[in-house]
């Protein structure tokens, strides 16, 4: 592998009418990490998001992805480069199948999506692979289910399943458990956990104890600006992210441990 | 390459389901096709093509409004460049090839289509509506101070010509075949498109075009791709139909005409490949016989209510609500 | 004394209550009582009825039937409109923010509906972003900002029964634990609270009582006493 | 002999939409008057009427006449007003062999280059509309002009045939201004034309344009002003919209009136208890061309397009519509027609008494000699 | 005498001016279809009719009942009003949950069957309204003559548009108004009677068209179908304003009225063409209008 880091911005800036949203952002993701965004509501981290994404256009600085110049991109040819994100309301293409949903997302691998004189049936090849990404988020019974009959959880999943079709470097999810109940959060974690084998993650999240078992590298953004950066442990301890962010939280959650 | 029979159940029976219903639109299509080789000796030929030129319009402006969710309201300048363009080929040079005619008809179509979609296809919802019906203005506005279409007059006596050179198109029933033919190919084009893995793109873009970006998607190219092909076939239409009445006129250029087809099109069924055809059908049959009946300066009134019984009692359109009854009460 | 101040007075009761989403059946006949000044929640997995529970008081599901008494006035056949001029404040879940008015405006949207409701000043000390960010569009606003946005709007109004549907989602811990006093300091005011939480350890010091949802019915109501008791049954139902 | 046994006569009209008024559904009912008044049918046969709403498309006009004559043989079709319906229909009959008379069209073409064996243009062109009128102002001395045309087939030609008028009258145009069709705000227009310093503001347009343009030449003072306003198509059905007051003193052509003579009045007061207005003109000549048609067929016992329309030609018109009204090879039908002058509101009677007849136009000073003419039927 | 591009300063001042006068309507039609648009996402097709509505009833009820003028400024609008509600309340209410362009049909359907029904009754000639008569005569400007009545009109069409916009943005009832559209639900949840106030407002969206429809009656020919063709030019003013940009519809129809007033002169042919022109060119470079919020 190339480098040590996968992304990597250099005083990113986004202003929004004489409001800075992000101010001057340099992150550093290290390849294989997963690596957490947190920070107090308003702080930038999905404004963040989207610049990387480019689904907002950066007012200054630089975004780099495996040391390349990516700042002038545009939003699909970004993805097209393996970076892929999910959204903070689950996508999902509501009229297809489970089945269907993820093979959108395998087709670009096959260079057909151009090819409106082959019938679709040339993408049954693709069925089996669908169906194991499916399973692996646990959605094997709803493989013929239309997609707005899901629950919410399950949408999720399979917007993560659509997710690793994409095979991508680097996979940004924008509070990946919100709105779940408990259980579902823990099958999330496990499938984030394993999503992440030979990828590199950022996230944003406010469920401290997903960040806790998940992630080897914080950042915390406040006002738009980098406070700290580091492991759980010592983002937790640090007294002005717990001033800021966490409150007391932070204390009782190592008290559960 | 041999594609591996998948093990699973439900790939399996996904696989099956797809073929079942094809099977089953297969036999629709089958015993329609039927009707329609009969159906000249029935109904009055003229008539039945130009349902079928309306069809073929209504089919390919669907293919934008049903299948990637764009509302085109300038379609009639696509119509327009078709009939005008082929017109005046055959008017000006005395024994030019019919179908080549056609074809370059159909190609002028296209290139304002991409010009169309170029300018247009970065624009959402109503604003991409609004943009279509705007440029669709200046092509009007084009066509009624060029010289060439006669402006509100409008070209007649467009000889039919021969296709390939001896199969006599003056003879209705020859050309109705040849309509026949023509709107079966577009019927075609655009099933394929549908039930194609660039269809399945369409789709995804039209159930949630921020999700199809995020995949990597360069979506404006696929709209742009289904605006042109829907330009061409809108094209075709015009082509065929200028040949089959001999006369282009102003109207196909006119904003109205873009409105029809938009009406045609629900009311017949939205994204649904039969919708246009029925409702290109049935708008034309009730027009021809509203217009000719002691209620003919009732004709408005009448669609207006028509129009307003369909939104408020069918609004998936005839084949669209046909479609819904049908997996409620036999699936 | 009136019979609104007297205590165990009665602000909500449901009896029976069943909702339906078009053809969907979702409650399954809910019977659940609230007194004023009480704070409970309403537990349960995704999906267990507990959002449309809220919404079959607001008169916003296809159709109910049943009984909804409100400071002791049958509601099952009133219009929406009506209901909240009953002093019943609602915050959905999906936030509802105004996208074409600003955040002030979002703020001062709801008309009031008693007279003792919370004064704006009080409100943007409560919540500073809202403050600074106060003439932005609504929904520019960042996902937590606007949450704390929808809780505030109803604070402003007077109501004196709140309906609040999972306020803590996607706050920063800093701004729960805010929310947290604010709940307290409310319930010190009198006015009747009912919850619906996912975040358990948020819901679980400040309820009075807790009811368990599933597949549209009341499972278990537990009081707080009874918690430490009755964990395990809680385990069983929410996974905690 | 009679085809199908039967004579089948088409009616093909904007029911609905611009031109509705001055042929119309009340068209069909002229055109209904000739048939009763004939005796419901010629030699026996029964005369039968189709009618159609040509929703002023030449596509609509083109499959409901191609249907007409292909599949339910109709032999003549009557009406026509939009240029653009009269000429895709008249193609159609002539491909098929049929007749039209053409009664509401203004279009000078139509018998020009545009001209057929296979129909006659019966009541008015644009070539007497701008004869007549221009031809009386300039000699009155309105000598500089400023014309405003309604931009299309229509206005050009009315433009055209005016502009040479005037230029062979000794008069000058100053300026030509051309306005979309159609226009609901004409003071711009009407400013461009004040300030233009011509003496005569003409109107090369129509219908609602031209009652439109009227109402704002009155509301800014035009003609206070010192110039002339020469409408040069207005029907009756016009006038009546825009009222004596506005549109007094106004000049204009009409091929017909109803007030003009004992025999006009007559049918007229028939037309008006069927339909409650007083016909126009082209409700008038749908009415006797259909009677002048159908007398060709009794008297030449068959209803072949070519043997009736000759006959027609060879028979000179005499009724309440035209005095010997004459056919001519070109297919048009030239008539007497007349210049008259809007009444002023103390001269008026009545709603309808809306015409003083100022003058006669002869037929030949009228119409287009066949000398200028390029219709391919004329040798010249 | 001073001239540009060849046409003498003083007649080009007039034309800016009637371009104005022109605007004007445009800007109150527009502003009842932004409104309509703006707040209910309702396509409104059916504004032409009511517009035209409100011309015919100005004529109607002084012919059948001797209104005068000022009793139909207020009373057309009214009667319109009252239509529109109860349009609203059988027609677009059962519908308000589909997507956009099902009201779009719907109110092209109406507008067929209300210009249908007219031009079958009053045919198509069109009927005349005498002008007021405090507003006969007009002034000389010195470059041109002004009728009194279209400097009424002018002055008339702009309290109503600025009364309207001032409503709409700056009170707590426009308030309700824009976030009643966006989720009736839960406006409904905080007190607030949407559906009243959702048929109010369409009801007050075509009341606009009929008080154009009265301003017009006395200087167009009145017509069923004079509504038909202003339709689309009034729709392009709104998309070039930004869709339901309030004040966008009233200063794009203002611009509008004066551009094409100079295209009158300048090239009057492409007069009914320039404002798409003006629409393309607008969308290209700001896509939702020159008041739209972009999404
Ligand atoms: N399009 C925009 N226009 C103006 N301001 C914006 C826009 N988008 C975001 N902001 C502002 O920028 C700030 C950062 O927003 P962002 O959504 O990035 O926050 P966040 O860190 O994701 O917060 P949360 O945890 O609450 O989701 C907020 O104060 C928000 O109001
Ligand atoms: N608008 C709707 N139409 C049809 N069914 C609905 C609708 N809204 C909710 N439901 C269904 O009603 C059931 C209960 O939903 P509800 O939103 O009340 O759950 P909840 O307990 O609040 O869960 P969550 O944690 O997901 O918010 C679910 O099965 C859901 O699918
Ligand atoms: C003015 C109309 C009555 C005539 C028609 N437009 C024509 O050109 O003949
Ligand atoms: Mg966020
Ligand atoms: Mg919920």
């Amino acid at each position: 592998m190339s480098s040590e880091f996968v992304l990597e911005t250099r005083n990113l800036v986004k202003e929004f009418k004489g409001f800075t949203a992000v101010d001057n952002v340099d992150l550093k993701v290290r390849r294989g990490h997963i690596h957490a965004l947190i920070g107090p509501n308003g702080a930038g981290k999905t404004t963040v998001f989207n610049l990387l994404t480019k689904f907002l256009i950066p007012t200054r600085g630089q975004i780099l992805f495996n040391d390349q110049d990516i700042t002038s991109l545009k939003s699909a040819a970004i993805a097209r480069m393996g970076i892929i994100r999910s959204f903070q309301i689950s996508a999902v293409f509501p009229h297809m199948t489970a089945l269907e949903n993820v093979r959108v997302a395998l087709q670009r691998f096959e260079g057909s999506s151009f090819h409106f004189w082959k019938s679709e049936k040339s993408l049954n090849k693709l069925n089996d692979k669908a169906y194991a990404l499916l399973e692996s988020v646990g959605l094997q019974e709803f493989a013929n289910t239309v997609t707005v009959e899901l629950s919410y959880g399950r949408k999720r999943a399979l917007e993560l399943a659509t997710t690793l079709a994409m095979e991508p470097e680097l996979v940004l999810l924008d509070e990946p458990t919100q709105g779940m109940g408990h259980e579902d959060v823990d099958r999330v974690v496990e499938l984030i956990r394993k999503a992440a084998e030979g990828r590199t993650i950022l996230m944003v999240e406010h469920n401290l104890s997903v960040v806790s078992k998940l992630c080897d590298r914080i950042t915390v953004l406040t006002r738009g600006a980098v406070l700290t950066e580091g492991n759980y442990q010592e983002v937790s301890q640090n007294p002005v992210v717990k001033e800021a962010y966490m409150g007391s939280e932070a204390t009782t959650l190592e008290g559960a441990h | 390459m041999m594609t591996p029979i998948s093990e699973n159940t439900a790939t399996k029976r996904y696989v099956e389901n797809a073929l079942r219903s094809e099977r089953r639109h297969f036999k629709i299509y089958a015993v329609l096709l039927l009707l329609a080789l009969v159906a000249p000796f029935v109904v009055y030929p003229v008539f039945l093509m130009k349902i079928l030129c309306f069809a073929l319009f209504a089919v390919a402006f669907n293919l934008l409004l049903g299948y990637v969710g764009l509302l085109s309201f300038g379609h009639a300048a696509f119509l327009a460049t078709g009939g005008y363009t082929t017109g005046y080929l055959l008017s000006t040079y005395s024994g030019f090839s019919t179908e080549l005619a056609i074809l370059l008809a159909t190609a002028a179509s296209t290139l304002l289509g991409l010009l169309f979609g170029v300018l247009a296809i970065r624009r959402q919802g109503i604003y991409f509506a609004m943009i279509t019906l705007a440029l669709a203005q200046l092509v009007f506005f084009f066509y009624l101070q060029s010289p060439f279409t006669g402006g509100e007059d409008g070209m007649h006596g467009i000889p039919r010509g021969a296709l390939l050179g001896f199969i006599d198109l003056q003879n209705n029933l020859m050309m109705y075949y040849f309509v026949l033919a023509v709107f079966v190919f577009g019927f075609g084009l655009v099933r394929r498109i549908v039930h194609s893995p660039y269809g399945q793109i369409l789709k995804a873009i039209k159930e949630n075009e921020p999700r199809a970006t995020s995949l990597g998607y360069n979506v404006d190219q696929y709209k742009l791709v289904a605006f042109v092909v829907s330009a061409g076939l809108a094209g075709l239409a015009g082509s065929v139909k200028t040949i089959v009445f001999q006369l282009a006129s102003l109207n196909d250029a006119h904003w109205h005409m873009s409105g029809e087809v938009v009406l045609m099109t629900l009311l017949g069924g939205v994204g649904t490949l039969l919708g246009p055809v029925i409702g290109a059908a049935f708008v034309v049959s009730l027009e021809h016989q509203l217009a000719q009946s002691a209620l003919g300066n009732w004709v408005n009134v009448i669609l207006g209510i028509i129009f307003i019984v369909c939104v408020l009692t069918f609004r998936a359109g005839i084949v669209g609500e046909f479609q819904k009854f049908f997996k409620k009460n036999f699936r | 004394m009136t019979d609104a101040i007297k205590p165990n007075y009665e602000q909500l009761k449901l009896t029976d209550l069943h909702a339906f989403y078009g053809e969907s059946h979702i409650l399954h006949g809910i019977d659940l009582l609230v007194r004023r000044g009480e704070l409970v929640t309403l537990l349960g997995r995704n999906g267990a009825g507990r959002s449309t529970t809220l919404k079959a008081i607001m008169n916003m599901v296809g159709r109910r039937t049943g009984s909804i008494m409100i400071n002791g006035r049958e509601t099952i056949g009133i219009p929406a409109h009506h209901i909240a001029r009953l002093g019943v404040g609602y915050c959905p879940e999906e936030r509802g923010i105004f996208a074409s008015l600003n955040v002030e405006e979002n703020l001062l949207l709801p008309p009031t509906v008693r007279s003792d409701g919370m004064a704006l000043d009080e409100i943007y000390e409560m919540f500073p972003n809202l403050y600074e960010r106060r003439f932005s569009q609504g929904t520019r606003l960042s996902g937590g900002e606007q949450q704390m946005l929808a809780m505030a709007r109803i604070l402003r109004t007077g109501a004196n029964l709140l309906l609040l549907d999972e306020i803590t989602e996607g706050l920063a811990p800093v701004i729960v634990q805010k929310l947290a006093e604010v709940l307290i300091k409310l319930k010190e005011k009198g006015l009747t609270i009912i919850l619906v939480e996912q975040n358990f350890r948020f819901a679980a010091p400040l309820a009075d009582r807790h009811y368990l949802m599933e597949h549209g019915q009341i499972v278990e109501e537990i009081d707080a006493s009874e918690l430490s008791a009755k964990q395990e049954l809680l385990n069983t139902y929410l996974g905690v | 002999a009679i085809s199908n046994n039967e004579v089948r006569i088409g009616y093909l009209a904007d029911m609905s939409g611009t031109y509705r008024d001055l042929a119309g559904p009340n068209g069909l009912t002229a055109l209904q008057m000739a048939i009763e008044d004939f005796g419901g049918q010629v030699h026996g046969a029964p005369i039968r009427v189709l009618s159609a709403d040509d929703r002023n498309s030449a596509d609509v006009a083109s499959s409901t006449v191609r249907q007409w004559v292909e599949r339910d043989n109709v032999d003549m079709v009557a009406g026509m007003v939009a240029s653009s319906v009269t000429l895709a229909a008249v193609r159609i009959l002539e491909q098929n062999d049929k007749l039209g008379i053409v009664s509401g069209s203004a279009a000078s073409s139509i018998t020009n280059e545009h001209c057929s064996p296979n129909h006659i243009h019966y009541v008015y062109d644009t070539y007497p509309l701008a004869h007549g009128t221009a031809q009386a102002v300039v000699q009155e001395g309105g000598d500089s002009w400023f014309i405003l045309t309604a931009d299309y087939a229509f206005g050009h030609a009315l433009e055209a045939d005016v502009e040479k008028v005037v230029l062979e009258n000794g008069g000058r145009v100053i300026q030509k201004v051309r306005h979309p069709f159609p226009t609901s705000d004409f003071s711009s227009f009407i400013l461009q034309a004040q300030s233009s310093g011509a003496s005569v503001v003409a109107l090369a347009n129509a219908g609602s344009d031209t009652t439109n343009a009227i109402t704002t030449a009155g509301e800014f003072g035009l003609t206070q002003s010192g110039q002339t306003l020469a409408a040069l198509l207005l029907f009756l059905t016009d006038v009546h919209a825009l009222g004596v007051e506005a549109a007094q003193g106004i000049q204009l052509t009409t091929g017909w009136y109803w007030d003009m003579n004992d025999e006009t009045r007559a049918w007229s007061d028939r037309f008006m208890e069927k339909t409650g207005v007083r016909p126009t003109m082209v409700h008038a000549g749908i009415y006797s061309s259909t009677l002048h048609y159908l007398s060709a067929i009794e008297a030449t016992g068959t209803d072949d397009t070519q043997t009736v329309r000759r006959h027609m030609m060879d028979t000179p018109i005499n009724d309440m519509f035209a005095q010997n009204g004459i056919i001519r090879e070109d297919g048009r039908m030239i008539h007497d027609m007349y210049l008259a002058q809007v009444k002023t509101p103390a001269e008026s009677q009545n709603e309808w008494d809306l015409y003083n007849i100022v003058r006669t136009i002869p037929a030949e000073e009228a119409y287009r000699p066949l000398s200028e003419s390029q219709c391919r039927l004329v040798n010249n | 005498m001073s001239m540009i591009f060849g046409v003498p300063v003083a007649v080009l001042s007039g034309q800016l001016l009637l371009g104005l006068i022109n605007g004007a309507f445009y800007a109150l039609l527009s502003l009842g279809l932004a409104v309509i648009f703006g707040l209910l996402k309702i396509i409104n097709f059916s504004h032409g009719a009511f517009y035209m509505l409100g011309a015919l009833l100005t004529v109607v009820l002084f012919n059948t009942l001797g209104v005068n003028y000022w009793m139909a400024l207020f009373l057309a609008p009214l009667i319109v009003g009252i239509v529109g509600v109860l349009v609203e309340y059988f027609l677009l209410r059962k519908i308000a949950n589909e997507d956009h362009i099902y009201s779009l049909l719907l109110t092209f359907g109406l507008a067929l069957v209300i210009q249908g029904v007219l031009t079958n009754i009053y045919g198509v000639s069109g009927m005349r309204y005498a002008i007021p008569e405090v507003f006969r005569g007009g002034v000389n400007l010195g470059f041109m003559f002004l009728p009194y009545y279209r400097a009424w009109v002018i002055v008339a069409a702009l309290v109503v548009c600025f009364g309207t916009w001032f409503m709409i943005e700056k009170t707590k009832l426009g308030s309700y108004l824009r976030a009643g559209t966006e989720n009736s639900k839960l406006m409904q949840a905080f007190g607030i009677n949407v559906p009243l106030l959702v048929s109010l407002t369409y009801g007050f969206g075509v009341m606009l068209a009929a008080f154009a429809g009265v301003l017009a009656a006395p200087i167009y020919s009145v017509t069923p179908v004079m509504g038909a063709n202003i339709l689309i030019i009034v729709f392009a003013v709104v998309v070039i304003g930004g869709m339901g940009s309030i004040i966008g519809a009233i200063v794009t129809g203002l611009a509008m009225g004066v551009i094409e007033g100079l295209t009158k002169v300048f090239y009057p042919e492409a007069a009914s063409t320039v404002i798409f022109l003006v629409m393309v060119l607008v969308l290209l470079v700001k896509p939702a209008g020159l008041f739209g919020k972009e999404a």
